[in-house]
């Protein structure tokens, strides 16, 4: 029963940060059409910036505040620079140049801040162990489960009940149509691409005090957060929840019963939905 | 029984939203007609339930005497009917008589011969090379259909439908989008193929003008129901006809 | 003289010609790399079968080039050393495989195929990495000895890097030739015709799903024929040969070349192994630059570097 | 006239001074295979530090033979078939006269046939698995550093000491975290048949991508072990000490052992994050003893680079020497006789004396485990005590390793 409660537990957190990860690429696919495939990088520099701005101020918090921020300039000067160019083109395209921005940004933190390990320590008031049906459980882990939930809502309201998110969500079901009402259709797209930025970032700066940070931290993700989008329903916000759970609950379940295939888990899974519903779980649509 | 195509009380929904329904005719050989309808009217559903673009819910579809519904796009071609679309349909980066070949091919059931010289083979490229001098863009065999003219898209298409050798052919808005100098060259194309094959057409279309210079049987379509059907007299004089559709449509 | 420069077969005819003398002017190691230029030449070309033909993007290609590779690596390990019989099984391997993977993957279109076809290659890497009693799991195989080949009562063998060059060459053009005709062939024409507008292929009587179907076992076949002689290569079969990011290089490799002809994905390879030389003797940051080299590529090369050049040269339009 | 003497002088100093610089240029050529790009480059780097050390202190006492070393430096980048494609650049390019590296197993497994046919001599400073010095093994390779079944063997010969009963594993799910536990099983159950061992479905071995342990934290500790064999390196070991300490794993409920717990990397990362007090096992330890040879490679890599030298840098260093020891012993640099001088070869290296085994290849070369323990001199933790297990005790016999060349 423990056992239960903790794999859950354990689950959500994984499935947390797959959901920021994942929410900020199925945004930028619906609106931009653009899957990037630098969006693991993007994590991985919020990581590197955070522990950056945490060995300058000695503060978790403002580098979970102004690690993001970072990323975020450094996501504009790539959507300006190099995204803009190929929407419209061929996937293959994109995948390509989105891919070529993974190589430079990996290799660019290499050369920064080494090869070595990092690592970064949680704030001391989540720092500690809790009691969770008997057993230790750490706060920072349950601080995890907890903070996906209030982002994901932060966004839901964001996208439903500002001006900007519904938008954003007009933009994502018909741009041409966005267009024709008058909305500055490349603003939005620079918008959408710096807020899926800084949510990658974001999940990277909290996922820091959990795991060390290397350069190639984001390759591992990125793959896992495809499937998320593909299984949510590409584009999708709810999908991305759904999906990023499902995932997160799978493989940590996946410790107990699945032996040597736990390896395979997210492409079962992933092979499962898309032959049950090509399209993936949820309709596409914010 | 001559009828070439017959269809009994077809319906299809998209939910409980049912957007034609209960739709029976029948057509005989050579017979030209028309679908007419206001937008929303339910023709596209109508074509694309038929034609195999999706099963229908209800009802049943012949074709010569042979019950086709429900079949695949390409099982419904084999069968002998081809179809246009509202959008112009083709190969857009193949030339003019590769568009043409492509169907040859596959009539041919060459479609998985792995080798080959499809350029070398006499009976297609005559075949194909008769269907482009019929419709009037031989002169124009080897430039890449991306590259042509708008009419001109709309007869390869027409091109691709007809080098089947269907029996029965749907064509969808045949004319849409063209100008009236195309649209007159279009009708007469029409009336010059029904003439000179076997070939049933069944063509739906906005222009009332076209339809009535064309069809020699119409049938009319009105929120998802077969409204009135007749000679082109008998609609234009038909009551409910006139107070459905064309009372406010129809300038001629 | 220009009627014969722009004869299709002419470029090909000397590309063929130039490599066959190769190893009489180019050092031991280049031939080395010239052979795996062709290898991954042949990968890409298969794979381009699928992008470039029939507007598939594939990104499981290194499951059944490393499937071809096992099968090899494991009938040597058998004891089994007839060349051709190898290359047969692999080739049939793969294409059993691709006919499997391709029933299921075949009816998604874009991202989602590309996406599937990745689910499916890791599915396989995951088994090869962890199935230690046959694929000697995460090690990978090493492979002994290589097959030999009885001509005119002599055993050729193919330690020497040069014989293992002929080998590949040979093998190499007779893949590149099948590939050409099929490309140029009635299927041919129906999979671009596909390519176009799939919908405008099963309302003109093809049955789509088929027609990908076979699409797919074909060049899942030559990829394993590459896979064989990468196997042979390089005396070894180890699951990264399966894992997404091998099944990247035929991406690269097609779209720097140029996707819309024929032996672009060959160019592609050529440029891609250069390039990586060149960068990896002048930094161990071989990642930036080819990065930095990749953007410009894709930006300025729409239709590949030798299919842009080659478009400006004959002034030809899209293929 | 004048002109035409200074020509001919010219081009005679000319045609002299290139017989000449051809003849001084005579040098012994070493090629490197390391990581040096992408997530595990840090190993490559260290390596490379330590050759470079050697190559300059060998240089600077005459050469080999008195044939200056040159070092060739390439990246296997990790994956097989580029670390082949590396070797072949320096055999057939460069010309070298001896191959040195090798980080990963199974690269190192799958890439020694091919050795076998360039006729160069290997040594491997790294890679651990005992198939290249076992199954798979050839005349051409040989192995300077500890090997998986040593490093094993010594764990089960402290395993024994610690008297628990009931033993558990967190590996990494591919080869090397595999054979780790069967080795681990096969020498524990033969010093200590008592010994119980969990089934192979309830010890853990989460994917090397893993980067969140707490399901397989849960699952061990669930288990109540009395001992766990840890066999998680880099990246891996240390998101795993830090998310298991915060959920008490080492609270002393039970023995942990690591296998390979003191890699420097890994040490200074975590800094004192690492629990003191837990048995860690070593390929080398730069503190583990106060010979002359291990204080001057300490001092001068100290010295030249700022940092204490990790195992890898110790590997590459040491292979250097080795080979330089071989070419004296065979009075020449042909690969044929200093393969047959490397065989038997017996040296001192900084962690201590070696002898390269006729039967398989293989360095018979001490295991260190040790406690770690703060030291407020080094900025991460240290080992202390150490304990040494003797090369001849923790190495399996040539029939064993079941190498036959």
């Amino acid at each position: 029963m423990e056992i239960l409660l903790l794999n859950i537990l354990n689950g959500l957190s994984w499935g947390m940060l797959l959901f920021l990860i994942a929410v900020g690429l199925t945004t930028v696919f619906g609106v931009l059409g653009v899957l990037n495939f630098a969006h693991g990088s993007l994590f991985m520099l919020g990581a590197y910036l955070c522990m950056q701005t945490m060995q300058l101020f000695d503060s978790f918090w403002l580098g979970l505040l102004i690690g993001p921020l970072c990323a975020v300039f450094v996501g504009l000067l790539i959507e300006k620079f190099l995204l803009k160019r190929v929407y419209g083109r061929d996937v293959s395209f994109q995948l390509l140049l989105t891919f070529a921005v993974l190589l430079i940004l990996d290799d660019a933190v290499r050369v920064i801040w080494g090869s070595g390990y990092h690592v970064v320590e949680p704030p001391a008031i989540l720092n500690g162990i809790i009691s969770v049906a008997g057993q230790d459980y750490p706060v920072y882990r349950l601080f995890l489960v907890l903070i996906g939930p209030l982002i994901g809502g932060l966004l839901w309201a964001f996208f439903h009940y500002t001006k900007w998110g519904k938008i954003i969500r007009a933009a994502s079901f018909d741009n041409i149509m966005a267009e024709g009402v008058g909305i500055n259709v490349p603003l939005i797209y620079t918008s959408v691409f710096a807020l899926g930025t800084w949510l990658a970032a974001l999940g990277g700066a909290l996922a820091a005090p959990q795991q060390s940070l290397i350069p190639s931290m984001g390759e591992k993700i990125i793959i896992e957060s495809f499937i998320v989008v593909v299984v949510g329903g590409m584009g999708s916000f709810p999908g991305a929840f759904v999906g990023a759970l499902m995932l997160g609950l799978l493989e940590s379940f996946g410790t107990v019963f699945a032996g040597r295939m736990q390896m395979a888990i997210p492409y079962i899974l992933l092979a499962v939905i898309l032959l049950v519903k090509p399209t993936g779980l949820f309709r596409k649509g914010v | 029984m001559t009828d070439v195509l017959r269809i009994e009380n077809l319906g299809h929904s998209y939910g409980k939203f049912k957007v034609i329904e209960d739709i029976s005719l029948s057509i005989s050989k050579g017979e030209m007609s028309a679908l007419i309808g206001p937008n929303g009217a339910g023709k596209t559903t109508f074509y694309n339930a038929i034609s195999g673009h999706f099963p229908p819910t209800r009802g049943k579809v012949f074709l010569n005497g042979e019950n086709i519904t429900g079949f695949a796009a390409h099982r419904v071609v084999d069968k002998g009917m081809c179809r246009s679309f509202q959008i112009t349909n083709i190969f857009a980066a193949l030339t003019v008589l590769e568009n043409v070949i492509s169907p040859l091919i596959i009539q041919q059931r060459k479609h998985f011969k792995i080798y080959g010289n499809v350029f070398k083979d006499k009976q297609i490229i005559e075949r194909a090379m008769l269907v482009l001098e019929q419709i009037g863009i031989a002169d124009r065999a080897d430039q890449v259909v991306a590259n042509l003219a708008y009419g001109d898209k709309r007869l390869v298409e027409m091109a691709i439908v007809l080098a089947r050798d269907p029996s029965v052919v749907l064509l969808d808005e045949p004319t849409a989008g063209m100008n009236p100098e195309e649209t007159e060259n279009m009708i007469k194309l029409i009336k010059k193929l029904a003439n000179n094959s076997g070939t049933t057409f069944f063509i739906t279309e906005h222009d009332m003008k076209v339809v009535f210079s064309l069809a020699e049987k119409i049938y009319v379509l009105h929120q998802g129901h077969l409204l009135a059907q007749g000679s082109p007299g008998e609609i234009r004089s038909n009551e409910h006809v006139k107070e459905a559709y064309l009372g406010r449509k129809v300038h001629a | 003289m220009m009627k014969l420069l722009r004869h299709k077969l002419f470029g090909p005819t000397v590309l063929a010609v130039l490599l066959f003398f190769a190893p009489l002017i180019i050092s031991t190691y280049s031939v080395m790399i010239l052979s795996e230029i062709l290898i991954m030449g042949l990968m890409a070309i298969s794979f381009n079968l699928l992008l470039g033909y029939t507007g598939l993007l594939s990104f499981g290609q290194g499951a059944f080039f490393g499937l071809g590779a096992y099968c090899a690596a494991l009938m040597l390990q058998a004891g089994y050393q007839n060349l051709f019989l190898i290359l047969l099984v692999g080739m049939l391997a793969s294409l059993l495989a691709s006919l499997v993977v391709g029933f299921f993957s075949v009816r998604l279109d874009e991202i989602f195929f590309a996406m599937i076809t990745l689910g499916f290659g890791m599915l396989f890497f995951s088994i090869a990495h962890n199935w230690l009693d046959v694929t000697g799991g995460s090690d990978g195989l090493p492979v002994f000895v290589l097959p030999s080949l009885s001509l005119l009562g002599n055993e050729i063998t193919f330690y020497e890097p040069t014989r293992m060059y002929y080998l590949v060459f040979g093998i190499v053009l007779l893949g590149l030739v099948l590939l050409w005709l099929i490309v140029h062939s009635p299927f041919g024409l129906i999979l671009k015709a596909m390519r176009e507008n799939k919908q405008r292929v099963s309302f003109v009587g093809g049955n789509v799903r088929l027609l990908r179907i076979v699409a797919f076992a074909i060049s899942g076949a030559f990829t394993g024929l590459a896979g064989v002689l990468f196997c042979l290569f390089n005396s070894m079969a180890t699951p990264e040969f399966m894992h997404w990011s091998f099944s990247a290089k035929p991406v690269i490799m097609s779209i720097i070349g140029g996707t819309g002809v024929f032996l672009g994905p060959l160019f592609g390879a050529g440029i891609f192994f250069v390039l990586e030389q060149i960068i990896i003797q002048y930094t161990e940051n071989w990642m930036l630059f080819l990065g930095i080299v990749l953007v410009p590529i894709v930006l300025f090369f729409p239709q590949g570097v030798f299919g842009t050049l080659r478009n400006k040269i004959f002034k030809q339009g899209v293929k | 006239m004048k002109r035409k003497v200074y020509c001919s002088l010219l081009v005679l100093t000319f045609i002299l001074t290139s017989f000449i610089g051809a003849h001084a240029a005579s040098t012994a050529k070493i090629g490197f295979t390391y990581i040096m790009s992408g997530p595990f480059s840090a190993y490559g780097q260290f390596a490379k530090q330590g050759a470079e050390l050697a190559i300059e202190e060998i240089n600077a006492a005459g050469g080999i033979n008195g044939n200056k070393v040159e070092g060739f430096f390439e990246d296997s980048t990790g994956k097989a078939d580029v670390a082949l494609r590396a070797i072949r650049k320096l055999v057939y390019q460069d010309k070298v006269d001896m191959l040195i590296g090798l980080d990963s197993s199974g690269v190192a497994k799958t890439v020694v046939p091919s050795i076998e046919q360039m006729k160069t001599p290997l040594i491997i400073t790294h890679a651990a698995t005992p198939d290249v010095t076992g199954s798979v093994c050839n005349k051409y390779t040989f192995r300077i550093s500890l090997n998986l079944a040593q490093n094993v063997k010594a764990a089960a010969l402290l395993a024994k000491e610690t008297g628990a009963k009931k033993w558990t594993t967190v590996g990494p799910d591919y080869a090397f975290g595999h054979q780790s536990w069967e080795y681990f099983e096969k020498y524990l159950k033969e010093l200590n048949p008592e010994t119980t061992f969990l089934p192979k479905e309830d010890v853990a071995f989460p994917p090397f991508k893993t980067t969140d342990f707490s399901a397989y934290i849960t699952k061990v500790m669930s288990s109540k072990p009395d001992g766990v064999f840890i066999s998680l390196w880099g990246g891996n070991l240390i998101d795993f000490v830090r998310q298991a300490s915060s959920m008490g794993f080492f609270n002393g409920d039970f023995q942990v052992l690591f296998s390979l717990g003191a890699a420097t990397e890994v040490l200074t990362a975590l800094g004192d994050k690492m629990p003191e007090g837990l048995w860690v096992g070593t390929r080398y330890w730069f503190l583990a003893n106060d010979s002359a040879k291990n204080k001057s490679f300490v001092d001068s890599y100290f010295k030249k680079y700022g940092a204490y030298p990790s195992y890898n840098a110790h590997g590459a260093y040491s292979a250097v020497y080795a080979y330089k020891a071989a070419a004296e012993k065979a009075g020449s640099l042909d690969k044929e006789k200093i393969v047959s001088a490397l065989e038997g070869l017996k040296l001192e290296i900084p962690t201590g004396t070696i002898e390269f085994r006729k039967g398989d290849h293989q360095a018979v070369t001490d295991a260190h485990w040790g406690k770690t323990a703060a030291d407020t001199a080094y900025p991460h933790r240290i080992l202390k005590p150490v304990k040494i297990f003797n090369g001849q005790d923790v190495t399996p016999s040539v029939a064993e390793s079941g190498c036959s060349m």
